[in-house]
């Protein structure tokens, strides 16, 4: 084979392994490429900066492990700044993986001394999709039980609680559906919550019609949006340093896409 | 009777669901009654489809067929899975709630996860297959797929900052007058599509004469 | 009973929209009326697919999608298994194995039921087998998993996709390419399908999936049915163009018709 | 570089990469894998069920007398009844009732949330080139839908226009979601290189 046939038709395996090497090198040392903050990503934290200490937010973990890696670096982000804040959080989810992820996130803050039941809480994964929000936005009371078991009225941080309008804000953590389109159709629209997501990137061309409406406020889209988050919060982490793997991968697909149309085009010129 | 019963059925659960979107009433608490049982009737197939698959794997494993260990291994995770599962949801103990929990987040969650980020890879090959300027149309999906791409990656702005912008409009425009009729399109053809089920008209999945 | 406010245009387009359908099909099975359907290249592939396979004695692949029958994505999954019907009639004529796989608890039923009467159809009762239609998996990704397993070793030579898919699209047309698999796939998701024009052979694209069973069978009530959907389809041309008018005279008299 | 000494970090990440192998070709090890996965999930899947029945059907109808609920344990019973030839036929009752929940609850959510909305938005004031290009483009796209008309004349070249148009949307959405694509291959990186192998 010559050399121009073998540029139209490189192996899918060499592809794979430049991969590879361009995402996980840069993950174990990342390359600190610079980084510009989109205004969404400002918006959003501003709204969240200007909450007050004793505030609670309600988040809605709304995704599954497999879309996880995209999602819950933004939930591990917000939770950072508002438990920084002495803003509560009390999470709940309609996705039955979603609990999960509320325990990996509240779990690390208990190790660091803060109370499970006064500054965080789990409300566990309530079934039956869109009605489920519906009903859950109009009576928080639906649920009864947290997801560790304890009575939810017993958590003194549900004091005061009824419905979706006595939290602060309201942020969908979203990988698909359920997820902000129900909250916008079911709960924001006759509630007239202040919500807020932070969406997967895929699922962004969804939501953006919600953002333009100004029924969502503001969303954070994807790990990029994360790693902007870390950034404006002065705490670049684990999201930041996977951008660098992020852009180099952008940049290996582009070019095979590029040697192979060269190559194609030699190759019409035989 | 055999033939009626089953498009009677149909007729008027799909009849009642549809109107009570649109009507108070009755017809609300009906639908919501009927849309309720699905859970049990669903679950029940559950259970069916598992037949399935423990009736082939066990052929495969009785017979010794090629492969008779990977058919094994199925049946003991489907079972293992569903005993543990099974325990720990009727009130299990903390011990076979962890393991329950350790189980399905060592092994459906990573796999799941691993199966899903395999995407990353194929989105690179099928990039490189399929981008190609074959034809003029080709070369438009091209082209709009590099501008969205470079304007998408943190890298691309640092090139040019109009990168961005021209993502967005391409997103914002084009795209969306694609997809909108796309929908539109897909909308009007599921409608018949259902219609025709509904009126008995499609029935295959009924069986034929008898 | 009363109406639920703001669902009156609803109910007006949906009995518009089935007594269009209505018409449409009673002309057409009367005769008195002979709708046609345009060609319809994805489809014309799938007995160029089924015949490739026979020649290299491998069989063929379908899935009907991972949508369910009972919820928004059913009349995908509806039109998947009318196709599904016609290809098992079509490996029957060839004496192809065809191999089915499904995700849906609620769908397996209903594959096994047409694919038994396909091979019924086609005098091939004895073809039917056990593993004929596989459940698979109702997780996603073990379904995708078990999939890509079968393609390979099996050594699948025609895939046929058509129903609702979701990220698992991708999976299965790049590990069908990797078998070099003739792939023909149809979805209404709007989402993958980007991903199976650039990853199949051929791709029906939306609407066309739900045309499909139509083109295949030549169906009368089937045909009367699309062209009952193409006046739908005019009627929402000139409704939006209309609007569009008048929304530049600043009338926004027929957008709010809509909202009711 | 401290590797991890818990058992259930190895599982994962040996799956993990026991998946991913597959990419490169199909080997025993994704074999051996892909069948426990499927096994695992289903039994995953009927615990869940099971649980769904008791807390649905069982506890209702025992514990506070709601006999409606038999209708749907009889219809989930009879789906078994295939596997008896002379009663096979009353599997497609239940399957009926399934298809008629499906077809119903469609025919509303297409219109209303697709068909509707989507013929709403796209009314809008032809005074911006943005919006010209949008009204046309959606009308360009629906004329390649028409089946029923042979394509030629005008209609040909607007549906070619429509045809052009969709790969643009086509290669956007493609372009738009390789990013989320690779994010996802960087968390399964974090659970290999720094769950397992403690790199990060």
């Amino acid at each position: 084979m010559d050399f121009v046939s073998r540029l139209q038709n490189v192996d899918r395996r060499i592809i794979y392994i430049l991969l590879i090497l361009v995402t996980a090198v840069p993950m174990i040392s990342p390359l600190n490429l610079p980084l510009s903050i989109s205004p969404g990503t400002t918006e959003f934290f501003n709204i969240v900066d200007a909450l007050e200490p004793g505030d609670t937010v309600l988040f809605s973990l709304d995704y599954a492990p497999s879309g996880a890696p995209d999602v819950h670096p933004i939930a591990a982000a917000v939770m950072e700044h508002l438990m920084d804040k002495g803003v509560n959080v009390v999470s709940v989810s309609f996705w039955d993986a979603g609990p999960m992820f509320g325990e990996q996130l509240m779990r690390h803050y208990e190790e660091l001394g803060y109370e499970y039941g006064v500054h965080f809480a789990n409300l566990g994964f309530v079934p039956g999709q869109e009605t489920a929000i519906k009903r859950f936005g109009e009576n928080v009371g639906t649920v009864s039980r947290d997801f560790r078991g304890n009575p939810v009225s017993s958590l003194p941080i549900m004091e005061g609680i009824k419905d979706t309008r006595d939290f602060a804000l309201v942020i969908d953590f979203v990988a698909g559906n359920p997820g902000i389109q129900e909250w916008v159709r079911q709960v924001q629209g006759s509630l007239g919550i202040t919500l807020l997501a932070g969406s997967s990137t895929v699922n962004v061309p969804q939501t953006m019609p919600f953002v333009d409406s100004g029924q969502v406020k503001a969303m954070l889209a994807g790990l990029r949006g994360a790693a902007e988050y870390e950034l404006v919060m002065g705490k670049p982490g684990a999201s930041v340093a996977k951008m660098d793997a992020q852009s180099l991968g952008h940049i290996v697909i582009i070019l095979f896409i590029v040697v192979g149309n060269i190559a194609f085009f030699l190759d019409k010129k035989r | 009777m055999r033939r009626e019963v089953p498009l009677i059925i149909t007729f008027v659960v799909g009849v009642i669901v549809l109107f009570a979107n649109m009507f108070e009433g009755p017809l609300q608490a009906w639908s919501s009654e009927l849309t309720g049982w699905l859970i049990i009737v669903s679950a029940f197939a559950v259970g069916l489809a598992s037949v399935n698959l423990f009736r082939i794997h066990g052929t495969a494993l009785m017979r010794m067929r090629p492969g008779w260990f990977n058919s094994l291994a199925l049946i003991v995770a489907l079972i293992v899975f569903a005993v543990i599962g099974t325990m720990a949801r009727l009130g299990g103990d903390e011990k076979i709630n962890n393991l329950n929990q350790n189980l399905y987040d060592s092994i459906i969650g990573p796999l799941g996860a691993a199966m899903f980020a395999m995407l990353a890879f194929y989105v690179a090959s099928a990039a490189y297959r399929a981008f190609r300027m074959r034809s003029a149309e080709a070369t438009v999906m091209l082209i709009a797929a590099i501008l969205t791409m470079i304007g998408k990656a943190p890298i691309g702005e640092l090139i040019w900052n109009k990168f961005p912008v021209i993502a967005e409009w391409l997103i914002d425009i084009p795209n969306t007058a694609g997809q909108r009729a796309i929908m539109i399109g897909a909308a009007i053809g599921a409608f018949a599509t259902s219609l025709r089920i509904l009126l008995g008209l499609e029935r295959g999945h009924l069986g034929g004469a008898e | 009973m009363s109406l639920i406010p703001n669902t009156a245009t609803l109910l007006v387009t949906i009995l518009t929209m089935a007594a269009i359908a209505l018409v449409g099909i009673n002309r057409s099975k009367s005769g008195a009326w002979t709708p046609t359907i345009r060609r319809l290249a994805g489809l014309d592939a799938i007995e160029e697919a089924v015949g490739r396979a026979t020649e290299m004695g491998s069989p063929v692949h379908y899935s009907p999608g991972i949508g369910a029958a009972t919820d928004d994505s059913a009349p995908q999954t509806f039109a998947g298994l009318e196709v599904l019907g016609y290809v098992t009639q079509l490996t029957a004529k060839y004496n192809t194995e065809i191999i089915v796989t499904i995700r849906q608890p609620n769908v397996f039923p209903l594959a096994q039921e047409i694919v038994r009467q396909g091979y019924m159809t086609a005098g091939r009762p004895d073809m039917f087998q056990e593993d004929t239609v596989q459940f698979l998996s109702n997780e996603q990704f073990a379904y995708a998993a078990g999939v890509m397993g079968i393609m390979n070793r099996r050594h699948v030579a025609a895939n046929i996709m058509m129903g609702a898919f979701w990220a698992e699209s991708l999976l299965f047309a790049e590990a069908g390419a990797q078998v070099g698999a003739i792939q023909v796939a149809g979805t209404a998701a709007m989402g993958q399908i980007p991903f199976f024009v650039a990853a199949c052979d051929y791709t029906l694209i939306g609407e066309e999936l739900y045309a499909a069973g139509a083109y295949l069978s030549q169906d009368r009530v089937k045909l009367g049915s699309i062209a009952a959907q193409d006046i739908v389809k005019g009627i929402a041309m000139v409704l939006i163009f209309v609007g569009s008018l008048l929304a530049t005279a600043e009338i926004d008299f027929l957008a709010n018709l809509l909202k009711k | 570089m401290s590797i991890s000494n818990d058992i259930w970090a190895w599982i994962s990440a040996l799956g993990m990469i026991a998946i991913f192998s597959f990419i490169f070709k199909e080997n025993p090890v994704y074999r051996f894998c892909e069948h426990v996965f499927v096994g695992a999930s289903a039994g995953y899947a009927l615990s869940v069920n099971i649980k769904s029945i008791v807390d649905n059907a069982w506890d209702p109808i025992t514990k506070e007398g709601k006999l409606s609920l038999l209708i749907p344990v009889i219809l989930g019973i009879l789906l078994y009844a295939r596997f008896f030839k002379s009663i096979a036929w009353l599997s497609r009752w239940s399957m009926a009732y399934m298809v008629g929940i499906g077809s119903g609850l469609s025919m509303f959510g297409v219109v209303n949330s697709q068909l509707l909305q989507q013929v709403r938005s796209s009314m809008l004031p032809l005074n911006s080139v943005n919006n010209i290009l949008m009204v046309f483009g959606v009308l360009s796209v629906l004329l390649y839908f028409f089946f029923s008309v042979e394509q030629k004349g005008a209609v040909k070249h607007g549906a070619s226009l429509g045809r052009w148009l969709m790969m643009i949307t086509f290669g956007v959405s493609f372009g738009n979601v390789v990013m989320g694509r690779i994010s996802l291959l960087l968390g399964a990186f974090e659970t290999i290189l720094g769950n397992w192998l403690g790199l990060l």
